[in-house]
């Protein structure tokens, strides 16, 4: 009986997936609609699913562990939510080879299911594979220029992990999480490095994010789902690797600082840097996409903190933020397509005053960056306030600083979205511009909503992530339905709900009692004259005064460093080939060396 | 008693070697057929052999003497998997060797089933000099298979595989003669059983001059200077039987002089250097090409190394693995060269950067997409479980530093199958003909045959199981 | 007894290694490849030597023979030898009538 | 520099192999000694390999010349792979030579009277001499491949003394092709008659006379027949092939 139900998971969430891809893809000009039904299918058979707790042992020669519990549960709900909506959004705005696009999303939802529900190192790793390949081929589609960087970082993530994996097998000769008894402590740490490390890439924890702004910048509809979807799936490795792998007591054993372990705290450290570096550089991004690829990293930041504090509230946090980073991430990548696909521009600095003309665009795109910056409104403030306190509880001076400053950071860089893309000006040429089709909308709309509702209910999510805690042994918090207690505060979101209410209704009363004359667009300049038109707008170098503070540091590039150190080694590649001198001579030469060589290593051994 | 001889692998393809001269003489037309379908009579016995094989190694004794006085026959499960792989290879092959139209097609046919009589001869034989002997057949058509295109560079190729290749077979000869003198015999078995009468120097320096020479037709690390031109400068198909035929028999014979006859132990670490070695420079050479075929070639090194690799490292785990990456090896690359013939034909140049666009038709995009992921060792593709497995069998024999250089080369490997597909895959080239049936009909049949047995790979495994018995000298 | 004969046939093969590596001509290259061959098999012959055997055609004149084996291994050798030879020659050759020159730098240099 | 290279190879090879051959006694050996062990029935035997061919071969294979039932009865397929080889050289010979065939062939002087006549006279008895090796090769020394090459050694007079002389291509094609078939067909025979692959199926005979042996002469008929075909050939394609 327990086999069947696992296998009906393992079909409804993978293979369906999988069998979509393949339909889809014959289904040529229907292959959107198609991938529709099949990402909705398992997104609503999550439902029925909610709190089963399957696992099985099954032997395809070596033993693996297919397991559906809350944690696969909880990160397939936003794996699958996120890819249903960028399917939806889809509709409307991939229309070149939409067959190739389905299927390829369809192999990657796949693959991330897949990831979710292994809980042995082989079919994690062909699943991480096949999900990373796949979108390979999905950056590929659009921008091809930069998918080889993406490709490259996937593959060393993924030998990361391998080297995890393979010296886990040394110690353990199997591939199953639970089978980790026994493992020196020095084997744990090579093996829990190579696993961070390698699942941080996907992440894009500094300094391996390099990938990311390149990847982020493609089809809109595809990123949405991979920075929404597929970068929660190196949360998710951490996640297991850290606590469901090797567990608390293991990574204590390293030694701890104020109660943090030893191993965790350069990756916290780490993920504070990455949170700051992420923020500080989205703020000079002129293209859309390129800013909110580096807000995904610098967000990304934050769970890394949280993973890395490794304290009860620090990983609820993380998770509650990874949650919500999918989410309103999603939202916001959806929101930049819909802007980039009716005004065809990447710049922020050429758009400006569309809310007036895509309003509900604007509306959804408001309720993202609310979540994005922790406006108390969105659920994004509770996952922030609770790494927050998870990092001064410990009064980490370096850590907590810096997540501060990215706060402040992130909202500027919202506030340069909104003014620089929906307030001020409308440019002559968006006139006409029109709202973004229905499905576009309706698929902001669906992402929206859990930002709202966890809001006013952390508790429910937080209930869920109380379930992954137990299983995972680190511990749990305090929480209600509407609030969290730690040792320094906690908060309470219906008091601050109604809080905010309360100010902004009187802001509201304050705003419209004072009687503003409505001017228009065109008319607040300039006296009343009738003007030429002139774009007035000022969105070119924004944020100037604060860009030439900055200048001395952000010459220092790690893109550039990279590209260094490729040159270097390309030229090295160039040097090394020159062994193949092509005269057969010298070839017959080396064929003598090799025999006196392999000779003497015979004699030798002998 | 054996219900179908092995023998036939080898006298069919001769059989009919010997007579297409005669049905060229009445009709040059057919002459593709026949080849083709005997080389589809080959795999069908093959597969009989194989089934035969993997209940119980079968000695088909020659002549009617026991050996080692006569030669014999000795098939075990690898070595029927192995002239399984070879002869599916040969067929699918074949299939796109109708294409050939360069004169004289007769000679061209010929050769070709005499380098899979002679690959098949060295999969399967159990004495030393004939195994020598199906070696120099294999070789030297080779030799007039490269140079078959009569061109400066296929000359030139052939010449460097002429020399290396008969320095090689020369060392072979040696090696064959210090056993002869101390053993008195050839048989493989009785060599490896009476192994401790000979005098160790001698031995040492016997095994040597074998590995050595079967390492030249292996592509192993320094050896393997020949590679690069030869593939260049040979015509398409004979590239992709070079990489799928020959050097899968030329590693299994190497693998059947480490194990078999020697057991020599101790050497093994050596051989999983020389192994990650040729992974090293193959990779990072073909980085350094602009050239589809040289980088096919250079790449096909640095699979040639990885499976050396898995045999140097000798656990059960990574032995399956390197047979496992000799078969999906075998597929992936002979897909590979298959389309690399059609884009030089489509676009008249070898360099990469002037095939903007050539993977956009999905008749080739996909075989090709397929072929490559399946070279970098993505699931589930059958690419991915060789590697996997030779990872995970050095992992446990504690190769650390190897294997990280190792992931480092494929890492490069990584990087320049992305610059190709890249080019391959962006939109703006011009419109090339479209494939021939003769050239799709193979890319999309290796294609399936790697995604079949990538998604479903327990048949295979179940056939290395068998890798237990072959590593303790056994057939 | 000192085996000359052996090292004999070892010099051949070294020679013709030696001229493999260092001489550019290619018909002197293949000389050498030649003259490998031949060590190979002048020590294959030797090893098959029996003191006082003579070769095994029985005519019951004899009781002492010498090994068959090498003899017959011989004969393999040679011809295979032969056609690796025919075979170089040929693609020489080809090279000579696509390049005009038998020496190895110039043809090099022909196809830079 | 290559060649203090090649020297310092060549040297330390030479060293190397020395001191493996030094381990190799010359001459003294007792063949009887090496005892070897049969993989197949898996038991270790008081029997040499060599040996048992020297006291037995003439008896399983009816052939008086011992290197001859070696080479054709007992490591038969050795000899198949060998012809197999022959014929590949002559196929890759044929198939690199294809390109000059519309090039004029050099003006070669004619050759003396002399030379002519003589070759011409000899051509016939060369044939002869070589047929008679081939044919006896399972009684005296010598066989097919010695016997052929006698033969192409008579074409090659030919060319020698007929520049313009050239053997009809095809004709050569078909009697390799032929000879191929015969021996490849006997030994498949043995295959459905005697269930060994190159079998000797046929009645011995009484040793020392021509009609010993069983399907040795046959196939040293053939091979001579391959043999001289093949190495006519291979000198026929390096003057250039023209079909």
């Amino acid at each position: 009986m327990e086999i069947n139900l696992l296998w009906g998971v393992f079909g409804i969430f993978v293979l369906l997936p999988l069998a979509g891809s393949i339909l889809s893809y014959l289904g040529k000009k229907f292959a959107i609609y198609i991938g529709i039904i099949f990402a909705l299918i398992p997104t609503i058979m999550l439902y029925p699913f909610y709190a089963q707790n399957i696992s099985e042992l099954i032997n395809i020669g070596v033993n693996i562990n297919l397991v559906f519990d809350t944690t696969t549960w909880f990160f397939m709900l936003m794996i699958d939510t996120v890819a249903f909506a960028s399917f939806l959004f889809a509709i409307s705005c991939v229309k070149k080879k939409p067959e190739g696009f389905a299927s390829l999303m369809l192999l990657s939802l796949a693959g991330a299911n897949g990831v979710l529900m292994s809980r042995d190192f082989l079919s994690l790793y062909i699943f991480w594979e096949m999900m990373s390949w796949s979108a390979y081929l999905l950056i590929l589609r659009s921008s091809g220029e930069y998918a080889r960087r993406y490709l490259l970082f996937g593959i060393l993530s993924a030998y990361f992990i391998i080297m995890g994996i393979g010296i886990f097998y040394y110690y353990t000769g199997s591939f199953l999480f639970s089978d980790s008894a026994g493992i020196p402590l020095m084997g744990w740490f090579w093996i829990l490095f190579f696993l961070v490390v390698g699942f941080a890439v996907k992440m894009a924890v500094v300094p391996l994010h390099v990938w990311a702004p390149y990847a982020y910048s493609s089809e809109p509809s595809f990123v949405s789902f991979f920075s929404g979807g597929l970068s929660k799936l190196g949360t998710f490795g951490i996640l297991m690797g850290m606590y469901g792998i090797a567990g608390l007591s293991i990574l204590q054993g390293f030694g701890t600082f104020r109660d943090v372990s030893l191993f965790g705290y350069p990756f916290a450290l780490l993920g504070a840097f990455t949170a700051f570096i992420g923020t500080i550089l989205a703020i000079f991004q002129d293209d859309l996409r390129k800013l909110l690829a580096y807000s995904s990293i610098g967000q990304l930041g934050y769970v890394m903190v949280g993973l890395g504090l490794g304290t009860p509230l620090a990983v609820s946090g993380a998770l509650f933020h990874a949650f919500n980073h999918a989410f309103f991430k999603s939202l916001l990548f959806l929101g930049a397509g819909a802007v980039i696909y009716r005004t065809g521009k990447y710049k922020i600095s050429e758009m400006g005053g569309l809310g007036y003309r895509m309003p509900f665009t604007f509306l959804f795109v408001l309720f993202a960056i609310f979540a994005l910056a922790g406006i108390p409104i969105t659920s994004g403030f509770i996952s922030k306030w609770m790494l927050y306190e998870a990092a001064i509880e410990k009064k980490f001076v370096i850590i907590a600083p810096l997540m501060l400053i990215a706060s402040v950071g992130a909202f500027l860089y919202s506030f340069r979205i909104l003014y620089g893309v929906f307030l001020g000006q409308l440019d002559k040429p968006y006139e006409n511009i029109k709202e973004a089709p229905l499905p576009m909308l309706v698929a902001m709309g669906i992402l929206m909503l859990p930002l709202l509702i966890f809001s006013i209910f952390p508790g429910w999510i937080l209930e869920w992530i109380d379930d992954i805690m137990k299983s995972t042994g680190v511990g749990t918090i305090d929480y209600n339905t509407y609030s969290y207690y730690s040792s320094i505060g906690g908060a309470n979101m219906l008091v601050l709900w109604i809080a905010f209410m309360l100010v902004f209704i009187v802001a509201m009363l304050i705003f419209l009692m004072k009687k503003a004359r409505k001017v228009d667009q065109y008319d607040n300049y300039l006296a009343g004259e009738s003007p030429p038109y002139v774009q007035l707008h000022a969105a070119h170098n924004f944020y100037k005064p604060l860009r030439d503070t900055w200048a001395p540091l952000l010459k220092y590039s790690i893109d550039r460093a990279y590209e260094k150190l490729s040159r270097f080694f390309v030229e090295g590649f160039e040097e090394i080939k020159k062994i193949y001198t092509e005269n057969p001579q010298d070839y017959a030469a080396y064929l003598g060396i090799a025999f006196l060589l392999f000779l003497f290593i015979g004699w030798w051994l002998l | 008693m054996i219900a179908v001889h092995p023998v036939l692998l080898i006298a069919i393809p001769l059989f009919f070697a010997f007579l297409l001269p005669l049905i060229g003489l009445f009709s040059k037309k057919v002459l593709k057929y026949v080849v083709t379908g005997t080389i589809a009579l080959n795999t069908i016995i093959a597969l009989l052999v194989f089934r035969e094989a993997l209940n119980s190694p079968i000695f088909d004794i020659l002549g009617g003497f026991k050996p080692p006085l006569g030669i014999v026959l000795m098939v075990g499960p690898l070595g029927g998997f192995i002239a399984l792989i070879i002869n599916m290879a040969g067929l699918i092959i074949s299939i796109y060797g109708m294409e050939m139209k360069k004169e004289p097609l007769v000679k061209y046919y010929m050769l070709s089933l005499l380098l899979l009589m002679g690959a098949n001869g060295m999969v399967l034989t159990g004495d030393l000099f004939n195994l020598f002997v199906f070696l120099e057949v294999t070789s030297i058509a080779s030799y007039g298979l490269a140079a078959y295109n009569k061109d400066l560079k296929g000359f030139e190729g052939a010449l460097k595989y002429v020399i290396l290749g008969s320095i090689g077979s020369t060392f072979v000869l040696i090696g064959i003669a210090l056993i002869y003198s101390q053993l008195r015999t050839l048989n493989m078995l009785d060599i490896a059983t009476r192994l401790n009468e000979m005098d160790p120097y001698v031995k040492i320096v016997a095994f040597t001059s074998l590995f050595l020479g079967f390492g030249v037709e292996a592509e192993m690390f320094p050896l393997n200077t020949w590679v690069p031109e030869t593939y260049d400068g040979a015509p398409h198909s004979v590239s992709a039987m070079f990489a799928s035929m020959s050097a899968k028999a030329g590693i299994f014979a190497l693998a059947r002089v480490i194990f078999t006859i020697f057991a020599f132990t101790n050497y093994l670490w050596f051989v999983v250097i020389m192994g990650v070695l040729t992974v090293f420079f193959g990779e990072i050479i073909a980085y350094a090409q602009r050239d589809i075929k040289r980088m096919l070639a250079y790449s096909s090194i640095g699979q040639m190394g990885m499976i050396l690799m898995g045999l140097g490292i000798g656990t059960t785990m990574a032995v399956e693995g390197a047979f496992f990456q000799m078969f999906s090896h075998a597929m992936a690359k002979a897909l590979l060269f298959i389309a690399a013939g059609y884009m030089i034909y489509a676009t008249q140049t070898e360099k990469m950067s002037e095939m903007k666009g050539i993977g956009r038709n999905p008749l080739i995009g996909i075989p090709l997409l397929i072929g490559i992921l399946s070279i970098l060792g993505m699931p589930p593709f059958i690419g991915f479980y060789g590697k996997f497995y030779i990872l995970m069998g050095g992992f446990s024999e504690g190769y650390y530093a190897i294997i990280a250089l190792f992931l480092a080369a494929s890492l490069v490997e990584v990087a320049y199958y992305a610059r190709f597909i890249k080019i391959a895959f962006e939109g703006g080239g011009k419109r090339y003909p479209s494939p021939k049936a003769t050239v799709y009909i193979p890319l999309l049949l290796f294609a399936v045959i790697i995604v079949i047995f990538g998604v479903y790979p327990k048949p295979i495994f179940e056939i290395l199981s068998h890798v237990t018995t072959f590593l303790t000298g056994g057939v | 007894m000192i085996p000359y004969y052996y090292l004999a046939s070892v010099a051949l093969i070294v020679i013709g290694i030696y001229i493999v590596i260092a001489k550019k001509n290619l018909i002197k290259i293949i000389i050498g490849l030649d003259m490998m061959d031949t060590g190979v098999n002048l020590l294959l012959i030797s090893i098959g030597y029996v003191k006082g055997g003579t070769a095994p055609i029985e005519n019951g004149n004899y009781t002492l023979y010498v090994d068959p084996i090498p003899q017959a291994l011989v004969l393999t050798a040679i011809v295979i030898g032969v056609s690796v030879m025919a075979l170089a020659l040929s693609i020489v050759i080809g090279l000579y009538k696509n390049t005009g020159s038998l020496e190895l730098d110039e043809i090099r240099r022909e196809r830079k | 520099m290559k060649r203090i290279l090649g020297g310092v190879i060549a040297v330390l090879i030479f060293i190397v192999l020395a001191l493996a051959f030094v381990h190799i006694p010359f001459g003294n050996i007792d063949l009887a000694e090496y005892h070897y062990y049969n993989p197949v029935d898996n038991e270790h035997t008081q029997d040499s390999v060599p040996q048992h061919y020297l006291d037995e071969g003439k008896k399983e294979t009816g052939s008086t010349n011992i290197v001859t039932a070696v080479v054709v009865d007992y490591r038969g397929f050795d000899t198949l792979g060998e012809v197999t080889v022959l014929f590949l050289a002559s196929t890759g010979v044929g198939s690199i030579m294809y390109i000059f065939e519309k090039e004029k062939r050099r003006k070669v002087r004619r050759a003396n009277a002399v030379v002519e006549t003589a070759s011409k006279l000899l051509f016939g008895f060369i044939i002869l001499f070589g047929a008679y090796i081939f044919v006896h090769g399972h009684l005296t020394p010598g066989g097919g491949f010695p016997g052929g090459a006698v033969i192409a050694s008579s074409f090659l007079l030919l060319y020698l003394a007929y520049p313009r002389f050239h053997a009809e291509h095809k004709n050569l094609n078909i009697a390799e092709s032929l000879a191929g078939l015969t021996f490849v067909g006997v030994g498949i025979l043995g295959l459905f008659l005697a269930g060994y692959f190159l079998y000797n199926f046929l009645p011995f005979g009484l040793p020392t006379y021509l009609f010993s042996a069983g399907v040795i002469p046959v196939i040293y008929v053939a091979v001579g027949v391959k043999v001289g075909s093949e190495l006519t050939g291979i000198v026929d394609a390096m003057m250039g092939v023209r079909e």
